[in-house]
């Protein structure tokens, strides 16, 4: 509860002063060409942006969401001892044969 | 004590700031942004672009709210502190990608997608790296953590777990060779098309991230206030001084692979070391 | 001028170059000065610094260039004076700027690319999903990618002649998908430079400055070891081979102060299908003379 | 038993949650819908916080930050009109979802109004994270271990269904889009076709 509050009394500080730091931004036409050393733009950047790295995003998830299993798993293993060292190695391993599998196909590449 | 606590974290956070514009000798150019003009870009995403920022200065805020500025004393005091922690670096991602996406321009478009394509894969090394701090405490908790280290740091019981943290660093807070939102080869990417006052807040909110990176990583690593003689505090800021000084002088000093080259070094390179390290950590924590 | 305006005045001179022919190697000289700040992008400089004779041709694009620095502005003409009268000159300039001195005007007036207000269902000019110029200006539009071949948006652009990441006065006419290069042609070729432009520590500095070593880069050019780490490194291994020297091969020479020669080389070959970063890397890797004749060549084509 | 700050902080909460969710479909920009829909998911992380599971709560923010971060870069990199320059309807099918959406409202409803909640209150400073640690290690050990092998299958179907080069060359090499009908022409583009301007899509909406 207190938590809650202080996080967000944090960002309405942070809020209220990067607003009161920033002005009005105003733009005329020409000033409001996007930067491209005196060339110009045909369409507006905003396009359905290839992201080269697309393969690697999808491992990362699974990834991360294993990593998240880890968190109480750190909490316990002294007191569980060598069987969490046992399970989390077995966990591990099943994982990197995922990695290692995305490195053999080369995903970690920009596409 | 919490009204104390939370004007501690203010002031370490503005004290900081300000040595980390020293720290890259920037204060007149700081000052010189807000006399010049603020440039809106064609059709931008406005709300973005205003609270992009904000974003970033919050999460610094909460960042450093975990970090116990005395030892069994912290403003938020969780049980699962590192992954608030981690929670501000996953927002963190969004917060960068946003300033990149909101003003509808090629350059910062490119530097948004760099850095999500990178910072997402830092995020790796950086929990092994707390879960294996995390370990020896028996406890998410970063005041456990603190508690943990009081016969030996863990730098020393741990010892690839700063070196890898300063990689999460240098990528929190845009620079150097992690700095992938902000290259000269995009005319400084994400901010090519800020001016003036926009311009100098974002460059604030990332020193103020410095500033709370350095004192979580004081903390996880150096034991925070943890030390003889002096009070805690004391302890905790001279130690993030000097991480904040090491993190800037590698952020000049390193160079920037192209991204394509990190990205594999950090899958094939970075996170097997990371294996590497929660291992050794377990191992001797037992 | 108030106490502010003069920690103001005293920060390096922001400065965005437009480099007309033959002043390459002097400009790059000039602005690793420490008085001064060269930026990467026209809104994070005050005082536009036209370096020489600029050819009719690139008058549109400098007047664009102009009205994209944020006010207040000032546009400083370099043309045969030292370069320790031309540092004063910026100091002064910007002196001027802080303490609240004259503003320069918009070149272009000021009316959007494509009349759009009032036009369509909601007045923002589109029609439809994807049709109409909302805000002034079109959609991107479906295309093949050059290395997986997905259907997604290509972004067109021209690219200079001032574009910092560049060399001056080479404009490319570009079409990307994401942060690749899909097609990329040369509609002018870079300005003719003298000699001196190929000196190593200028071309050793440039690669320096994408690699995000700006104080290296500045030693560099002030005849000093660039003292950081991991420069060699930092670059892919058989990036922008020709003739069987590597980008790495050039950079370790030019950090020896060893000049480069390469053989000729077809240049949008080498840029398309090639990430961003690293098109830029390999075109900041060729020598300007040998990068101004295959320009020429291909520009002539 | 229940303090009146901690209902008026849940409620507010879960009214941030709905209207965030709400706005996932009124915004036209493919990040914005994306980003709403993390912020409607900080605020169930943060009942959590409340409800005392402070791990599950926190864990939430994270995963959901970063989930939503790789679906913004998949909706912008898919979605026709990623920025909503042009304004569009991101509902379909308004009638099957309005049914959908009261029959789920309602049963949830139901199950909420019809069971009993646990009247057992967790102790402030009880170790929950340990206990789900010790969970995780003992009766769950083979949930866990499963869920090890469901991810790994995750990561080699996600490369296999997305990555273009492997070591055996292009994936699409010699490859044919099946067509509408059985034994029908090819659908979709066929290799070397290009769409470029003036191919302008007319599409109702999408989502």
């Amino acid at each position: 509860m207190l938590t809650i509050g202080l996080i967000t009394g944090w960002i309405a500080l942070a809020a209220a002063l990067a607003l009161w730091l920033g002005p009005k931004a105003a733009s005329t036409a020409p000033q409001a060409a996007p930067f491209l050393g005196g060339g110009t733009p045909e369409t507006h950047a905003w396009q359905r942006y290839h992201f080269r790295p697309y393969t690697m995003a999808l491992l990362f998830i699974a990834f991360e969401m294993e990593m998240m299993f880890m968190y109480p798993w750190a909490v316990v293993f002294v007191s569980e001892g060598i069987k969490a060292l046992a399970e989390m190695g077995m966990f591990l391993a099943i994982l990197s044969v995922g990695i290692l599998y995305g490195w053999r196909e080369g995903v970690f590449r920009w596409q | 004590m919490t009204g104390l606590l939370v004007l501690a974290v203010l002031a370490t956070l503005l004290a900081g700031t300000c040595f980390a514009v020293l720290l890259d000798r920037a204060q007149p150019a700081l000052v010189a942004e807000f006399f010049r003009s603020r440039v809106e870009t064609e059709a931008p995403d406005r709300l973005n672009r205003d609270l992009a920022p904000a974003w970033y200065l919050a999460l610094a805020a909460i960042g450093l709210s975990v970090v116990p500025f005395a030892p069994g004393l912290a403003l938020i005091d969780s049980p699962a502190g590192i992954v608030i922690w981690g929670s501000c670096e996953a927002l963190i991602v969004v917060t960068v990608f946003l300033h990149g996406w909101a003003p509808n321009a090629p350059f910062p478009l490119i530097g948004a997608y760099r850095y999500a394509a990178l910072a997402l894969p830092v995020m790796l090394p950086s929990m092994f790296v707390l879960i294996a701090a995390a370990l020896p405490a028996q406890s998410l908790s970063l005041i456990a953590i603190v508690d943990s280290q009081r016969e030996i740091w863990n730098v020393i019981r741990q010892p690839l777990g700063l070196p890898l943290f300063l990689v999460v660093a240098l990528a929190l807070t845009l620079r150097g060779p992690m700095d992938y939102a902000d290259g000269a080869d995009i005319a400084t990417g994400t901010s090519a098309e800020e001016s003036g006052a926009a311009r100098a807040t974002w460059y604030l909110a990332r020193a103020a991230m410095l500033v709370s990176v350095s004192a979580l990583a004081a903390t996880v690593f150096l034991g925070g206030p943890l030390g003889p003689l002096l009070p805690g505090p004391v302890w905790l800021w001279l130690k993030t001084a000097a991480l904040m000084a090491l993190t800037a002088w590698l952020g000049h000093h390193v160079a920037r692979p192209p991204p394509g080259r990190m990205l594999t070094l950090l899958w094939i390179a970075l996170l097997p070391l990371s294996f590497l390290h929660l291992a050794i950590s377990g191992v001797l924590a037992l | 001028m108030t106490r502010l305006a003069r920690i103001a005045a005293s920060a390096p001179v922001p400065v965005f170059a437009a480099i007309g022919p033959g002043r390459q190697a002097e400009t790059e000289r000039l602005l690793a000065r420490p008085g001064l700040r060269r930026a990467d992008t026209a809104r994070d400089a005050a005082i536009l610094l036209v370096a020489g004779d600029l050819p009719e041709a690139a008058a549109p694009a400098l007047a664009r260039l102009h009205d994209q620095l944020p006010r207040p502005r000032v546009t400083l003409r370099w043309q045969g004076e030292g370069a320790d009268e031309t540092e004063t000159a910026l100091t002064g300039a910007w002196r001027e700027l802080c303490a609240g001195g004259p503003d320069e005007e918009d070149r272009l007036p000021d009316a959007p690319t494509n009349a759009w207000r009032g036009v369509g269902p909601h007045g923002q000019g589109g029609e439809g999903m994807m049709g109409g110029t909302p805000y002034g200006r079109p959609m991107a539009m479906t295309g093949a990618d050059i290395r997986d071949g997905l259907q997604l948006d290509r972004y067109s652009a021209t690219l200079g002649p001032f574009a910092p990441m560049l060399p001056p006065g080479m404009v490319l006419d570009l079409t990307l998908q994401g942060d690749v290069i899909c097609e990329a042609a040369v509609a002018e070729p870079p300005f003719a430079q003298p000699a001196e432009a190929d000196a190593p520590a200028l071309c050793a500095a440039r690669l320096l400055r994408l690699l995000g070593l700006e104080k290296a880069a500045r030693r560099v050019i002030g005849g000093r070891r660039p003292g950081a780490l991991w420069i060699t490194g930092a670059v892919p291994p058989g990036l922008g081979r020709i003739g069987g020297a590597d980008l790495r091969a050039r950079l370790a020479a030019w950090l020896a102060d060893r000049p480069v020669t390469v053989p000729a080389f077809d240049l949008p070959a080498l840029l398309a299908g090639a990430e961003w970063c690293e098109a830029m890397l390999i075109l900041a890797s060729l020598p300007p003379s040998e990068l101004i004749r295959a320009a020429r060549r291909d520009a002539a084509a | 038993m229940t303090d009146p700050v901690t209902d008026l902080v849940l409620l507010l909460l879960t009214g941030f949650a709905v209207w965030t969710g709400w706005r996932v479909f009124r915004v036209d920009s493919m990040v914005r819908a994306s980003f709403s829909l993390m912020l409607s998911f900080i605020a169930v992380g943060a009942i959590g916080l409340l409800l005392s599971a402070p791990y599950i709560g926190i864990a939430t923010v994270f995963m959901m930050a970063v989930e939503m971060m790789v679906m913004a870069i998949f909706m912008v990199m898919f979605m026709m009109n990623p920025a909503g320059l042009n304004p569009m309807m991101m509902v379909h099918q308004h009638g099957v979802s309005i049914a959908a959406g009261l029959a789920a409202f309602l049963g949830l409803g139901a199950a909420i109004l019809l069971s009993a909640p646990p009247s057992d209150p967790v102790p402030p400073q009880a170790p929950v994270v340990a206990q789900l640690g010790h969970e995780l290690l003992g009766p769950s050990m083979l949930i866990f271990e499963t869920a090890g092998v469901t991810l790994l299958a995750t990561m080699v179907g996600a490369v296999i269904l997305s990555s273009r080069q492997g070591r055996h060359g292009a994936a699409d090499e010699g490859s044919r889009p099946p067509g509408l009908t059985a034994g029908g022409a090819p659908a979709g583009r066929t290799p070397g076709e290009e769409g470029g301007p003036g191919h302008h899509h007319h599409h109702g909406g999408h989502g």
